[in-house]
């Protein structure tokens, strides 16, 4: 059942250290305030999970809290590749770093078959693709109807998964409007969740009874942090800050450039400065 | 030498959108050309299916995203879906006819590599990975692929397979079950490259206005293979520039100077 | 791509005799008008395809029309069995019928893998249930990362797939709101589809981005016919039109009555009529 | 002869929604006591989860719906599902604490029968089939059965095992790789039987008032069993009455005077 509590709480009582934790979002709604949270908090040897790791699993990863990555793409959006995360796999960086690799489609399968409480999610594809000869997790099945054989990967079940949303009801029900990409999916599949929103409302009376709704006995924690998508988006609240991201690449290229930032931005930071961060950017419907 | 009225680039950009018809449904990836498919859409066809991974169905921004999730996506598009939904409702389910794709590295055959320089373990280069292209690849009832010519991106030999194109020749796909076309077309700064039906190499079918054979040929790390009739690309037309420079300009404006990045 | 036609056009186009057939609708949005259309076109040997055969399964195998039903649950919904289904079922009357039966998990499961292009679907299913004894069509895959078997059945690909709509646009996007049931999936799962909608607006600019929504390029034909969900309901039109639903139980308790009320309510009737029978009944919000 | 202030059905609706708590999660199938799940919201367990199989997630309807699929259903919700997504992420996803389940034939190890009377291929009588049940009874926490009691119900071998009980006695779920309790609760007109946990036998645990052992034992297929210890159920709250016949008469009112069926 939902519980209403600070960032600083959530992120404590819910991530251990050791623990598989997926911080999605896709393009939209990235829970970056519940990532420095957990960066603030030290935790370590994390298996991180996500389709599109990005600046986020970039920081998590140069500050050395990641064992384990489990992805489907790794590039900065709209701009390039994540230089953090090449350190960590090409030079070992502050740590070596274990992939565990997927296409989009295996990915967004298995997050649906950890929601749907199977152990692994069966789909066509791989057909030809070298990850599935470096992977040792893609397997296959044989259709008993007709033998067409169909790849097979484990469901993912995180033991955390975050995600930032608009708005939760004083319930604890949360929506999800626009892009919702894996996010219904990595809260139902993981053991426990913490959902950032940026406002509470008092109910949804007026919503559109498909919405994207979490019940609120689905979810473990939630925090109220306006603006914890920046520099990602939260449609209908404010628009994504390109220039973060294109910034991020230079940041990110240099050990101690990176260092130097992660201390002013994220560890002498508080959950509330992500408010300030959008109040220039521009609102969009 | 003369200063041609358009770039390579745009060149480049026109010859894919006048490969797309009113009736596709095209799957826009991951550092694929939407600057393209937003052109065919804003001139000969309207009615073109666009189509992005984070969800968006039929899709119809007025400037650029930046990325596959940009809000414009949503706010134009007909519907918007979880993106397993789009992996297995509308990709996997075979509703797409074009997937866009651009490449590392690309072979003859269409087989491109977006995942690692070097070896996968111990990576010289770490690129990006595949995101949805394996499937996209595989699903789809063609493959365009895009990319500037150069000896290090069309290679002899790729080094990783994110995704396949014809293997190692025609014949590979169906021995592997798809029964999808795969790449037929390869769109470049010189020339347009079409999959031969015999072999499943890629062959010059049409060079870019200014374009050479030698060019193409200095250009290209494998041996580059031209047609019986090798046709001219028409030179873009007033519209289509006009079209591809406002998009562009209405993106930059939109995002600032940097705007414009495809993927 | 969806063209609009007269619902005698529909069906005249895409149903033929011995083919496969799937009206959905789950209590909402049964497809009616459409139903009582391909009865008064004749068509025979169909397959019939549906989670909860109702009432118009009912008057469809009582007008010898089917030659198979695929189904999980055959009740007239709030009211009790189905009597022309017992009847050909129990005596054969007016034909044999041949069933195949599922539960709704696997029928609803073997809707999605239709519409994702799978040949099966896997579940966790049919645990010491007898039909799983009786219809070869249950079988099993073991997942090969856990070991655990699970329950398999053939996709479902009807050659046609029928539903009820609240509108189409005026390009051919068809609006489901509501119980949306299995809606989405027989469309995108069929091979031709036609769906009858109450009405065409000019646009959904308004609709919610995640709304129930099918592009006209996933729909074969739309028919407008107002009320065409009767006596189902319409969420935002009419309400259901309950003594409807229990009168049935009466008209299909016998054979001659049965006949005589297709003759009078179906076969001499049209399409244009199940606006009046909803005139009268209440707008739902 | 006494008139007793409330009826059997009455009784029998109020033993079942005590039984259940402000967190349980109810999914609510065809046949299955919307009545009592509802009473339950309305007094002692305004918040429990009401999950009906049609994809009304959190639903509190002020009248009993006619069928699973009514509109109000929709309307109160916290949110509507598609069909597939019910049974994928809700159902199977293991997030439901308590399945109801009627019953046409109910054996006394809670396996049920709701498809045939007779031979499966040659039934006397065609029932309407499972619905949901074969999962439900799987994959729900603990399941809970209400019926009157007849011998023609509850009986010692039932035709056809729609949805799978305990089998032929404790042990058996777990053989079939079932970790969750199944039927745990029977909730008659006469009495509350709870499972055995050596046997998985259901035993008569209360006796509601007026009822006797002696009518137990005649209006049941299968020798009774009863516990040591059998206590009495106690007689209907003024509140919970009130609330049950409040929403009867809401009920029908809406529909006519023919409403207020639970299926």
């Amino acid at each position: 059942m939902a519980r209403f509590m600070t960032l600083a709480e959530a992120m404590k009582e819910t991530l251990s250290d050791g623990d598989s934790v997926a911080f999605e979002g896709f393009t939209h709604l990235i829970p970056h305030a519940a990532a420095h949270e957990a960066i603030r908090q030290g935790k370590t040897d994390l298996t991180l999970i996500r389709m599109t790791p990005d600046v986020i699993y970039d920081q998590m990863i140069g500050m050395g809290m990641a064992r384990r990555l489990v992805f489907s793409y790794a590039g900065n959006p709209g701009v390039g590749l994540l230089r953090r995360l090449r350190d960590a796999v090409e030079n070992g960086w502050p740590r070596k770093l274990e992939i565990e690799e997927h296409s989009h489609a295996a990915m967004a399968n298995a997050y649906e078959a950890g929601a749907s409480g199977l152990p692994m999610a069966v789909f066509r594809g791989y057909k030809g693709a070298g990850l599935a000869k470096v992977n040792p997790n893609i397997k296959s099945v044989t259709c008993p109807f007709t033998g067409e054989v169909l790849a097979a990967v484990p469901a993912l079940r995180p033991d955390l998964g975050v995600i930032h949303a608009q708005k939760a009801n004083r319930q604890g029900d949360v929506l999800i409007e626009g892009i919702v990409g894996v996010q219904k999916e990595v809260v139902l599949a993981a053991k426990r969740s913490v959902v950032t929103v940026e406002e509470v409302v008092e109910d949804f009376a007026d919503v559109h009874p498909n919405a994207c709704v979490l019940p609120r006995w689905t979810i473990s924690a939630i925090a109220v942090v306006p603006g914890g998508a920046h520099p990602s988006y939260a449609q209908g609240y404010y628009g994504r800050d390109n220039p973060s991201y294109l910034e991020w690449d230079g940041i990110a290229a240099d050990r101690d450039r990176f260092r130097a930032w992660m201390e002013t931005n994220v560890l002498q930071a508080k959950p509330e400065d992500f408010a300030d961060r959008v109040a220039m950017l521009e609102k969009r419907p | 030498m003369t200063t041609p009225s358009f770039s390579r680039d745009e060149m480049m950009t026109i010859a894919a959108a006048r490969a797309l018809g009113n009736d596709d449904v095209c799957f826009v990836g991951i550092g694929a050309p939407s600057a393209a498919c937003n052109v065919a859409r804003l001139t000969h066809a309207p009615n073109i299916t666009l189509i992005y991974e984070s969800g968006t169905i039929g899709t119809a921004p007025s400037v650029l995203p930046l990325s596959i999730g940009d809000g414009e996506l949503c706010e134009t598009a007909v519907t918007t879906v979880s993106v397993p939904e789009m992996f297995r409702y509308w990709l996997q389910g075979g509703r797409v006819t074009i997937g866009f794709l651009g490449a590392a590295q690309l072979d003859r055959f269409g087989n491109i590599n977006t995942t690692v320089i070097g070896d996968y373990d111990t990576p010289t280069v770490r690129l990006p990975g595949g995101g949805g292209a394996p499937e996209i690849a595989s699903s789809c009832g063609r493959i365009f692929i895009t990319m500037k010519q150069s000896r290090r991106g069309m290679v002899e030999t790729i080094d990783f397979v994110t995704s396949f194109g014809h293997g190692t020749g025609q014949g590979d796909r169906r021995a592997l079950g798809l029964d999808t076309r795969g790449p037929t077309l390869l769109i470049t700064d010189l020339a347009i490259w079409k999959s031969d039906p015999e072999t499943g190499e890629f062959v010059v079918s049409s060079l870019h206005p200014g374009a050479t054979r030698q060019a193409v040929v200095e250009t290209c790390g494998w041996t580059a293979r031209f047609a019986d009739a090798v046709e001219d690309t028409p030179a873009p037309s007033e519209l289509e520039l006009t079209t591809l420079r406002d998009l562009k300009a209405r993106t930059a404006k939109a995002h600032g100077a940097s705007g414009g990045s495809d993927s």
